[in-house]
């Protein structure tokens, strides 16, 4: 979707403030939160692709106001009530059902030391999976405008690059998302000069690599 | 913007999330422990130490360095900060010509095995969507001013491949151990928005 | 600028929500600000692509949250201080500075029946300017990403169409929002292809008018 | 969205534009008296009813339409809606294979002296966003299904020029007179959001 997410480009949100000794979390809360995620990822009733998009439909205006882990923590409540971990009526009270069954958590203590080096992100070696571009290759990123979830930003498209990088075969975001299927194919490196993105006052020499799946690029 | 909000809400905020835990745990969806193990794991055990590490090694011995940038994982597990299965990465290698700079538009994409979690800053409106199209004023905000002849080359992280950036080693340094090395080398190098100096 | 209030083409802001017998004002206070700015036009201290662009730099979270006439008021009033008509300490106190001189205003009751009917943007026929382009030409709109005041939107950039009609010639908004001139120039309403703007999944014969300056526009 | 936040802070605003309204009078730059007026022409003088007396007219008569379709400014002063030397306008026409549509994306243009001002939706982020992306979307939510062989036209209002819509006259009304057919026409049909329908 065209949201409010697909920011690159934009002016307006003021200088970047970074802050001194910033702490890993300003709050416990913050901290529980991102744990949260991690312990609710493992029962793996979504996938990356469908978090990002249940942040990317946090209305504009709540998406701006909200700090990061308020977000983070509105999306896992609507993704456990869809999913059917949580119900609303168990959200209100704050207490389980009556008569619902106790589950036993797939993420234990012992389990986050190997999850912590990993993603969990499926590995990206499938050879039968045949690239359609090859390195070099002149592409042009589709002009599409999908309402659902996609990783093509805004600012690329209908933009010509050249293949810089293939990084192997992964999941679909467009599809993947939406429980349509992993639909994987290769993810490319995608080297767009600065002036073909911005036009000619941007600098001459500089770029702007982009990570784009087959089905985002066309032949140029 | 955002590392203003965070003070406004906290107490409501910490109400939810204690509330929603208290849910979760009783439904027995979440262990309790593996939380505690999960934030003491980011807060304590992985950070953009081990990513300096990576750098100093690199820095220090070539064999490793071209290992590094052709193999990012394999280099990384070999120093134990990546499972062997694990995280798809690429090494950007900074040099005299070439200036590499991470960003993720969309989201807020970042390496946590080797820089753990991103800085507010990262995760910013002003950052996501500034650097793309104006790479060089958000630089020289940080303090870095590029020479023209230099190229910019901004990675957006739009998929799962993670990008950290192999800093330019700093000129004075050459007597200087691996240990040394690694406590100059900062997250906001390993990012692409500083150059390490000498402290 | 490439700010928020750029925003066609986007997703996710919902339905469109039309109100049912709806006011003209629904407070009175929006009344008194959509009065105060006429009347306060009427000093002739800023035009209305400087107006414009008070509001365009509201901070987007405060954009988005705000009400129209929010808007309004907020743009005002840093247009009164800016152009000195008043201080922020009057601003504070509610005040007038000790010994500031007593004004008249140039809108008096009398006049208000003309301004009703006449937004005062200034005729549109010089025959000493000439158009670049002629109707039925094939245009592209530049890609440029203008970090002052622009009328040229994200979604036309490096886009093609073909000039429609030709407006006559009007003030130049990236100019005359910065007290730069007027640098007045032919307008024209381009017919670009929905197809062109938003790819091959829109309707064949859909079409978005965008009305362009001559600045805007390059040879396709 | 919008039409919610104005009733979550009036009385905040309301305080906050008395306050400079009183200090704009004391200190001369407005006169109370003007801002009544003006106040009142919006609320009770000018108003789509302007505009709709323009349209019935173009369709009762073909000469009137004639001119109203060349010259808008012109034919619209003729029944003193609009000063001479005015507001730059163009009628957009409605047939059977075209339909018109008008937006203003980046903020809020709009026909102050035939129709008013707009309403809230129209400077809304919902109506101003799709409707240059998806204008049969945005119209089926106004209940107007657009036949795929008509041709959708949205003009995006990003001068100073400023667009009305001339709906189509509905069959069944050849014997209305001019006063009987201005009274079936609304603002949103003259914005391109509905068809003139009988009563």
């Amino acid at each position: 979707m065209n949201g409010i997410h697909d920011m690159g480009g934009m002016h307006g949100f003021g200088p970047v403030q970074a802050e001194k000794d910033e702490p890993v979390f300003h709050e416990p809360w913050e901290g529980r939160t991102h744990a949260l995620n991690r312990a609710l990822g493992a029962w793996k009733k979504w996938n990356i692709d469908t978090g990002r998009f249940g942040i990317e439909q946090i209305p504009p205006a709540e998406y701006l106001r909200m700090s990061y882990y308020e977000k983070w923590f509105t999306r896992n409540v609507e993704l456990l009530v869809k999913t059917g971990l949580v119900s609303r009526a168990e959200l209100e009270s704050g207490r389980p059902e009556p008569g619902s069954a106790l589950r036993t958590p797939p993420l234990r203590a012992g389990g986050v030391a190997a999850i912590a080096l990993d993603r969990g992100i499926a590995s990206s070696v499938e050879p039968a999976v045949t690239p359609l571009f090859a390195i070099g290759e002149r592409v042009r990123a589709k002009n599409i405008q999908p309402v659902g979830h996609t990783r093509l930003p805004r600012y690329a498209r209908g933009k010509t690059g050249e293949i810089h990088l293939d990084h192997g075969v992964y999941a679909f975001p467009d599809t993947s998302a939406h429980g349509l299927g992993e639909n994987r194919q290769h993810v490319y490196s995608v080297r767009f000069a600065a002036r073909e993105l911005w036009g000619h006052e941007a600098p001459a020499r500089d770029s702007v690599h982009i990570d784009l799946w087959d089905e985002y690029l066309e032949r140029a | 913007m955002e590392d203003h909000q965070h003070q406004l809400v906290p107490s409501e905020m910490a109400l939810r999330v204690k509330a929603l835990e208290s849910l979760l745990v009783e439904k027995g969806l979440v262990d309790p422990a593996a939380l505690d193990a999960l934030v003491d794991t980011y807060e304590n055990r992985v950070g953009p130490r081990n990513g300096a590490r990576v750098v100093a090694r690199a820095w220090t011995d070539p064999a490793y360095k071209e290992r590094l940038l052709r193999d990012a994982p394999g280099a990384i597990a070999e120093l134990g900060f990546l499972s062997m299965q694990g995280e798809h990465m690429v090494v950007l290698e900074n040099t005299p010509r070439v200036h590499n700079m991470v960003v993720c538009t969309l989201c807020s994409c970042y390496p946590w095995p080797v820089l753990g979690l991103p800085p507010v800053w990262y995760k910013s409106a002003p950052y996501r969507s500034r650097a793309v199209i104006d790479p060089r004023g958000v630089l020289r905000e940080f303090g870095v001013e590029i020479a023209p002849e230099v190229e910019v080359r901004v990675w957006d992280s739009t998929a799962e491949l993670r990008y950290i950036v192999l800093p330019e080693r700093p000129a004075g340094t050459e007597a200087a151990t691996e240990d040394a090395l690694a406590d100059l080398v900062t997250r906001d190098s390993m990012i692409g928005v500083a150059l390490v100096r000498l402290a």
